[in-house]
């Protein structure tokens, strides 16, 4: 027993974080943040220094790395740019993995090269304007025709829509709840096709969309998983499931870090210029508690990513893991903005951009209602 | 006791609330989010309504002293629209409270009746920089003859860029101890004053702003409460401290009751599952907590309002307010926030708004801790 | 608006104040909790001051129905020492305010004096042993003739031992519904009748009793509200629910205050590093706190109280009173035993018994998730 | 990077295990509890089956466990009766374990030996009555008198001090404030020797004592270390606490794993009886919180043992960990008692009985308070 990172591990991390020390200082994120546009330019260059190999095996160019790696990655990216995680996603998690647990040999062998050289990103469609925590409840339409089946329907809260090439999208084939669901690897350029990002609190930049299918035809070839998989989107996704948990985990995590960091850095500053006292007790406990949480966090989601590695069933625990880094994450965020005071406050800060960000993550990835939910079931009531 | 309202605040109540339901429709205030300007227009319609003057006796065109009237006015407004709470805080708080209770006769003569006309901003510009505290006040006030000459940087300072008024904290050159301080009525346009805007991330309009002031001349008689109040600004403090943290209590009380609403609302509408959100316990429990202490703080509000009024101790209690005020207005926020879940998050919902304006009630005016220290200061002491 | 207590409540409150500081003394209790029986002595005492009769009217002996009065009392006696104020509550709200909105004339006439003069102690039978929730009541009444015969077991009954009366919850025969239940007024003494003590973590005393009904007969006339109220016992349980949740929001109230004062006090006077241990914003901060949601829980236990008083909607008010006060009860017993350290972890010190004696109020009368189900429930209706 | 246990620590996990279930029944726990009597016959027959030796190293006879072997021997005693790991202290903790980071080879000789066999209890003399948190503070006297020294003083909350046989008493020797205290092994046959002990709110049966001394003979060649350890008991202490910090956390996990389980049996069972419902997700959710923080604490608590046994500086961490822990502990124990309602209460239920317990553990072995200073410190505030 012991927490111990594999050599690769480490030079993952540290390359990770050299490439956020050298294209994402504060003021770039800042300004993703402001112009909330898509970071294209920081996506192209995470490609071309090879990151978007990380997940993808050997054969197909990758590197073969498991979900620690995909951790490391997203952690060290979050303490600058939460959002940019989310953006590598349209590569490395609806793109790279969803292939290599649910896509056939064709599907595979068509996408993963193009993924791994960054030629390619993928959206998931799944989200509906009535079908949020309640994700069954799934109403777009995909109807046979020929071999093609055509689309119609609205999806919403699909990250990355506008700008992906392919969104993985989740509809009705038949009445069965959780067992008529298909899931289409549509081309975004199909006719019919429209997205239309939102505004949002925070994540800016993550081209979050509203997307409307008018008629849109899909090949039977492109159902993931090739025709056979008809049906059988709900247990597809299932796979996915711990994975992503632990993802956005990491992404928590990184963000508490600078959090943390930058509590630590005001409240120096501020013994530095009026001397130590007692009177700053209050938010030194504060800091402590947190580093705590973040240290717990840490520990936690970083050993149930190993139960995952180790083919141990996590369901649970991934469902622990998610719920109390994303809470902790916001708890923690909202006590660095306290501690920070009124220079939290400002645009310039990293803190409320990282506070405005985390916000999300007990929300997307399936609501910490619906992981206590999941909890509760696993332990049998 | 009584927990009804008398009925002329009864009658105010209604007529803000009667206001706020036709002038701040979510689609007026959606739209000047958007723009991030103070909201002038409609902060005109607001002064018609003659509001700004009640903490202002009526010999100087006041509406005469109504504590808690004032309070259900920033109550009300900031439950529809948090930034106009702060504007209107601005004349009648900052403004009408403080130079009606500290000013000089001359002082009073000179603002009070602008200030009840809701046509004199007034900004009061303590922080600096690099600290909130008093006693590292850099800026400094040079006595020459009879002017003194002001130096020094003020930092977030609420709508400076629209006052007229700067109620500024400054050390004389005779200062002896860290804590002897003067404050001071400046001209907001005066020669030497360089106001600038800071992006914040809520508050839209309400504008957060730094102040430069570059050896700005104001005389003897601009001291608040005139000359002999020189070097007495830490006891002014005290009392301004409780206007200020009341006007913000009654805000925080406003925004949790306009978040609590708004997620409410959603939760009846929205169907997961075959049924309304709001009747899952996970739902259900958050509102109906977020309403209990809603509840709570007001009356915490109310009274703090009410013992000010009687002329009675009143700073513990304002202190206690207002941080338990900031306290559920956050989680009644955030709380919104998770209910209305992917929605709540994107901007065409207001609940994000109440996240971002909340969040500002960390340091309105003072720090939690700093508030949390002044309460148990007064425990150690007290006598049960 | 005001806040000032009443002189009559005034006197109330400096009456029973001035009662428990000579009566209720640390050394007075201490022992009574070792003996951890109940305090029959000290119980007759309070007899004296004639305060068992405050939610009963004039016409039946009471001292005319003052409910802000008895809570405040309830409040005074649980700051010093809860089980006492769980015993006055057995007959003032159990007995006195139950009885006189509830009861037949004739009930009226049978009780209400003797409770006024604190001589016949009320138990609530209800919970039983498998669920507290009425709807699962298996207590069973068979009618024979003008007879009833109960039979079942209940659970978890406040002070069973001491009681004369027991209001009994059961479902007759021809209960159509799952809800459709009767309560009885069952003398305690009858024959069939068993109590049996339980054993509990706190509240040493005020002792929880299970009970067997063997067969136990009592007549139609002996229907709580007399024989027209067979099978109404849900709506008449509905108006039990306030009287009692609002007593223990009190008691809750009081527990809060009692524990922080002992802790303030400790801090005040514990050195440690050089310096009392108030001082250090960790110990500080923590005091604040629960004294401002102290406040704000008395202040909600004030305004359902009056709400009640007024004849107006009081559920929600009393629920979130009740919920607010459990909260800050045992947040205010828990800091405290944390302020103590070492110290208060003995039975020499008082700080434990608050730690036991609150954690009764995540339990009392209802469950705290059960009251929140309530209020939301009334949310979801609720036309803002 | 994995969470594993070696083969002989599973074995001792269940060794442990099967002795709770074997001789330590709910009746037998309760009934410690409601006498308030040191637990003798379970400490013996624990030394019968060999407990004692885990951490003693092979020459002296022991198993040579490290920290991790006593977390889980003390998480597994915790499940059924936490004070027991109070009294195992008195022999594992400040018996074998100070003699082996802090005694001399002649003390080690001498006591090793018999403390493997369970023939000797030692206890801790440190807390005095003004000097709690502010520990260094310490006032007993121990005036040198030839080759002796001679004890003067009280001490309080020394658990098992009426029980022990040697007590490790904490002097000042000098007035310098961390630098003149002094450590005695006292045999508590001495004349002069007087302990009482107190009447607490939980961890009934720990003996915790005040203790008197009134001119208490102790010979130099008795100072913990030897003679030449003489002002040295500060950083003494100070090489113990990361053990112990770790050691408490242990214990807050197994409340913690008993309260959980007690919770989710009593809601099954109330789904048994009255059906499912919507009404319960309240309830469920709390057990799921409560899951949830149990599996963040143990993780966060084994992992930074793990860091102690590598040998990696970690005051900051293992600080951290009993902070967490056992204010972690304390919260899932009154959400234990929320969730089991009047059943919780009444002193037949384990959830009071642990609740009870555990409110010690935020308190004993340096507060949440003094613990959040240390982390501050280490994080440079």
């Amino acid at each position: 027993m012991s927490y111990r990172f594999t050599p690769s591990q480490q030079e993952l991390r540290e390359k990770t974080a050299a490439f956020v020390a050298r294209e994402i200082p504060r003021e770039v994120a800042q300004e993703v943040d402001r112009r909330d546009e898509y970071p294209h330019e920081l996506m192209k260059k995470l490609g071309e220094q090879g990151f978007w190999k990380i997940n993808i095996p050997k054969k197909y160019g990758g590197d073969e790395g498991n979900i620690i790696d995909m951790m490391i990655f997203s952690e060290e990216i979050a303490k600058a740019l939460p959002v940019l995680t989310f953006a590598a996603g349209n590569v490395q998690l609806y793109g790279s993995n969803i292939l290599i647990v649910n896509g056939n040999d064709a599907q595979r062998d068509e996408y993963l090269p193009r993924l791994a050289k960054g030629e390619l990103k993928f959206c998931f469609g799944l989200t509906e304007p009535d079908s949020g925590s309640d994700a069954g409840n799934i109403r777009m339409s995909a109807v046979p025709d020929g071999n093609d089946y055509v689309l119609n329907g609205a999806k919403i809260f699909t990250s990355g829509a506008s700008v992906a090439d392919i969104s993985i999208t989740h509809t009705r084939t038949a009445s069965d709840r959780y067992g008529g669901i298909t899931s289409f690897l549509v081309d975004t350029r199909s006719p019919g096709y429209r997205a239309t990002p939102l505004k949002k609190l925070g994540s800016k930049g993550s081209d979050t969309c509203e997307v409307y299918y008018e008629n849109v035809r899909v090949s039977r070839d492109n159902i993931l998983g090739g025709p056979e998989c008809v049906n059988t989107a709900w247990p597809q996704m299932m796979r996915l499931l711990n994975g992503e948990r632990l993802g956005l985990s990491a992404t928590t995590i990184g963000i508490m870090d600078t959090v943390v960091n930058e509590c630590v850095v005001h409240i120096r500053k501020r013994k530095q210029r009026v001397g130590s006292s007692i009177r700053l007790q209050e938010l030194e406990h504060k800091i402590a508690e947190m580093a705590t949480l973040l240290e717990a966090a840490r520990q936690l989601a970083y050993n149930t990513a190993s139960m995952m590695v180790n083919g141990v069933n996590c369901i649970k625990e991934t469902a622990m893991c998610k719920y109390f880094c994303a809470e902790t994450g916001k708890k923690v965020s909202l006590m660095g903005l306290e501690v920070m005071g009124a220079d939290g406050y400002t645009m310039a800060s990293s803190v409320q951009h990282l506070f405005r960000d985390i916000s999300l993550l007990t929300i997307g990835g399936g609501t910490s209602q619906i992981q206590k939910n999941v909890i509760a079931k696993q332990l049998g009531l | 006791m009584d927990f009804d309202l008398n009925l002329e605040n009864t009658m105010i109540r209604d007529a803000v609330k009667d206001w706020v339901s036709k002038e701040c429709t979510r689609e007026v205030v959606g739209q000047l989010e958007e723009q991030g300007q103070f909201p002038q227009e409609l902060f005109n319609k607001l002064g018609t309504l003659g509001f700004s003057g009640m903490m202002i006796p009526e010999r100087f065109a006041g509406a005469g002293v109504n504590t808690l009237a004032a309070c259900i006015v920033v109550e009300e407004l900031a439950s529809a629209y948090p930034v106009l709470a702060n504007c209107y805080i601005g004349p009648t708080f900052f403004g009408g409270a403080v130079i009606s209770e500290l000013g000089s006769e001359s002082q009073k003569e000179r603002y009070l009746e602008k200030i009840a006309a809701q046509s004199l901003m007034t900004s009061l510009a303590f922080a600096e920089p690099e600290d909130a505290d008093v006693e590292f006040t850099e800026t400094t006030a040079k006595q020459r003859g009879d002017q003194f000459v002001i130096r020094g940087e003020k930092a977030y300072v609420s709508l400076a860029d629209q006052a007229e008024l700067l109620i500024v904290l400054a050390r004389t050159d005779g200062a002896k101890v860290d804590d002897e301080v003067t404050l001071f009525c400046v001209d907001a346009k005066a020669e030497g004053v360089e106001v600038s805007r800071v992006d914040t991330m809520g508050q839209w309009g309400a504008n957060t702003c730094d102040i430069s002031f570059n050896d700005v001349e104001v005389s003897a008689a601009d001291i608040l409460g005139g000359e002999a109040q020189s070097g007495k600004g830490r006891q002014q403090l005290a009392s301004i401290s409780d206007t200020v943290q009341l006007a913000y209590a009654a805000s925080a009380v406003g925004m949790a009751q306009g978040a609590f609403e708004y997620a409410l609302d959603y939760a009846r509408q929205r169907v997961q599952f075959g049924q309304v959100i709001a009747r899952y316990p996970a739902i259900g429990h958050m509102l109906s907590d977020v309403a209990a202490k809603t509840e709570a703080a007001r009356l915490m509000v109310y009274r703090a309002a009410w013992l000010r009024e009687q002329g009675k101790s009143c700073s513990d209690a304002i202190n206690m307010a207002r941080c338990l005020g900031a306290e559920v207005a956050v989680k009644s926020a955030m709380d919104g926030l998770q209910i209305l879940g992917g929605y709540g998050y994107t901007m065409e919902y207001d609940i994000q708004r109440y996240v971002r304006d909340s969040t500002s009630l960390f340091s309105a005016g003072k720090s939690l801790d700093y508030l949390k220290e002044k309460i148990s200061e007064s425990l150690v002491q007290l006598d049960y």
